[in-house]
């Protein structure tokens, strides 16, 4: 349309009607730049070489033509409008010297690479899709073949396992394994229920180790058990009040007596 | 584009190496076999299935695929002497299960012995699946049968079995006293048996003698 | 049999021409691409898939079958001049709109890209679903977290994407070469975002903010 990208405002009134055009379509357009892009075909020169200021001045009366026809547009379209007004008044005014910021021309040059970026990405999107594809234009395999994973277990087992297991069927009803074997521990309920039944006689001080039951004080496997459960025991019945404990060093001898002796 | 062979087959048909080629293709691409009537109503007009076809069977003669005859269709398969190339093996090393191990050891040191028996010695009753598994594994077969009421099979342990455990023979199975001096079995005696356990070959029969398979 | 060749190669990798068989089954076997490490991994002992596959493209060139790579794997995949004789096979791709084919040629083109730079790009937000579709299409995926604030996911296309469309690899992308020596590739900052671009929220520009700092 536009002969000489000059005369902006001469061009209003196509502008005007390209616009109008465009607002039917409104819908089919996929944000702001994306009707920027379209519009810019209508300059139909190349995209480096579009004038932006023109391409505002199009944007703009896309709006305001909107408004009119009371449509409205999606919050994104008018932020774009407001920029590009501000881009038009960046471009048309003389540059302010104590402004900082970019200048017209670098924004106008960034929003150009935008739609040519956006453009190139379009053709390359229908470049792709023109592509053959499979399933369309080429195909695979019709009858694959599935490669069979083949699980192969090896079952082990060695000499060892084997006579194990028959020395435990052979031994089956004495044989238990060691740690199952609960003759060497003493339990603290043990403990708590000999200690309770002594614990009446012991109005002095007495060695913790003097109340570990008879037959548990040679084998050391089994003393160290009957130790831990009386002195297990013995915190507990001290938590109940009933007897007191007292050590007189670190590793001295452990002594209790009854609470209110 | 996708025309114009079709345009063109209505003049002339397409020469045969291009035929052979659609015959490829269309074999290979389809999910099932095709018949040469498909073959010819898919190819364009003129085309001769059955030409292209032959044709196509030579060139893949000898190679890693055939073209065979499924039924009324044809289709391409891989070479069966390729088979092995459509397996992916992971090996997987399992522990015998316990019922498993405790059989075979039975069996290794009481041979030649009846499921029945396995049954009496392990105290509960042996699974089909667990005979079955040594049996598969090749590590037990199928003795003589016994010449008691029923006849019962019974099992012994093979050349495999001896194999794997590095065995010359069952004999060389250690008994029970080696057993028990290698820390195996409870120091204590077991009561009633006391020490003569081992030798004691006397008053039971050969169900309960010790580690001396025949 | 399976273990047989397998056995004999511990000695001798088999002949070339048997190599090329092989591969030529397993290719066909497969409807997806086969890496180069998985043939040599199915293959025997000692043989040479790189150059079995070589003599098996030049033995497909022309066929009605081709032998394609698909990034890191090879495929046989009908002649495309072919396309026509397979309306039977051929399958209705579910329809992508817009919106995702542009988003996909994006990926592709861009990639590694964060869902910012996408809308940057487009100039509109990207919905949810249209990511959505592309990543179940298993065309796209998602790439390594950048390394900037918030460490955005990225998303790169897949060698589903690569199979589909026939490419070898993302380099053989129509039109790449041009687009980056146009800059158009180029990760081009918004005037006046250069330094303090993070902090930019000022709100019009914040449309045109490239969205990420380089």
């Amino acid at each position: 349309m536009a002969e000489d990208g000059t005369r902006i405002l001469e061009d209003t009134v196509a502008s005007r009607l390209a616009a109008e055009a465009l607002i039917v379509d409104v819908d089919g357009f996929e944000g702001p730049l994306d009707l920027l892009l379209t519009l810019s075909r209508t300059q139909k020169v190349d995209l480096r070489k579009i004038s932006i200021l023109q391409l505002a001045e199009q944007y703009l009366v896309f709006v305001e033509k909107a408004k009119e026809l009371r449509i409205e547009l999606a919050a994104d379209y008018l932020v774009m409008a407001a920029w590009l007004a501000f881009l038009k008044s960046r471009l048309l005014l003389p540059p302010d010297p104590k402004d900082e910021g970019p200048s017209g021309e670098e924004l106008a040059a960034h929003l150009a690479f935008q739609l040519e970026r956006l453009a190139a990405m379009r053709e390359a999107a229908a470049k792709l899709m023109a592509r053959d594809q499979k399933g369309r234009d080429f195909f695979a395999r019709g009858i694959p073949e599935d490669v069979t994973r083949i699980r192969r277990i090896t079952w082990s087992a060695n000499l060892m396992d084997l006579m194990q297991a028959y020395a435990r069927i052979r031994t089956k009803d004495e044989f238990r394994p060691y740690v199952m074997d609960r003759d060497s521990v003493y339990t603290m309920e043990q403990a708590l229920e000999r200690l309770r039944g002594l614990i009446g006689y012991a109005g002095e001080w007495t060695s913790l180790m003097s109340y570990l039951p008879e037959g548990w004080t040679d084998d050391p496997v089994k003393r160290r058990s009957a130790t831990a459960a009386t002195f297990a025991a013995s915190l507990e019945l001290a938590k109940a009040g009933k007897i007191t404990l007292r050590q007189s060093d670190t590793f001295a001898p452990i002594q209790i007596r009854t609470a209110d002796g | 584009m996708a025309d114009d062979p079709q345009t063109e087959s209505l003049f002339e048909a397409p020469p045969l190496g291009e035929q052979e080629r659609m015959v490829e293709a269309i074999l290979f691409a389809s999910a099932e076999p095709v018949s040469v009537a498909e073959l010819n109503a898919r190819m364009p007009h003129g085309a001769d299935a059955n030409q292209a076809l032959s044709l196509l069977t030579k060139r893949y003669d000898g190679r890693g695929v055939h073209v065979v005859r499924v039924g009324e269709g044809w289709a391409l398969r891989t070479a069966p002497d390729l088979g092995f190339l459509m397996q992916k093996e992971t090996r997987e090393t399992r522990k015998l299960s316990r019922a498993a191990i405790e059989t075979l050891a039975i069996i290794a040191y009481h041979q030649p012995v009846t499921r029945a028996e396995i049954e009496e010695i392990r105290g509960v009753s042996v699974s089909r699946g667990t005979v079955d598994q040594l049996l598969e594994m090749e590590w037990i077969k199928f003795g003589r049968r016994r010449m008691t009421p029923g006849r019962p099979v019974t099992y012994v342990v093979t050349p495999g079995f001896l194999d794997h455990f590095g065995l010359e023979s069952a004999r060389d199975l250690p008994g029970l006293k080696e057993l028990r001096a290698a820390g195996l079995l409870d120091n204590r005696p077991p009561p009633g048996t006391g020490e003569d356990e081992d030798s004691d070959n006397d008053g039971q029969d050969d169900m309960f003698s010790e580690g001396e398979p025949q």
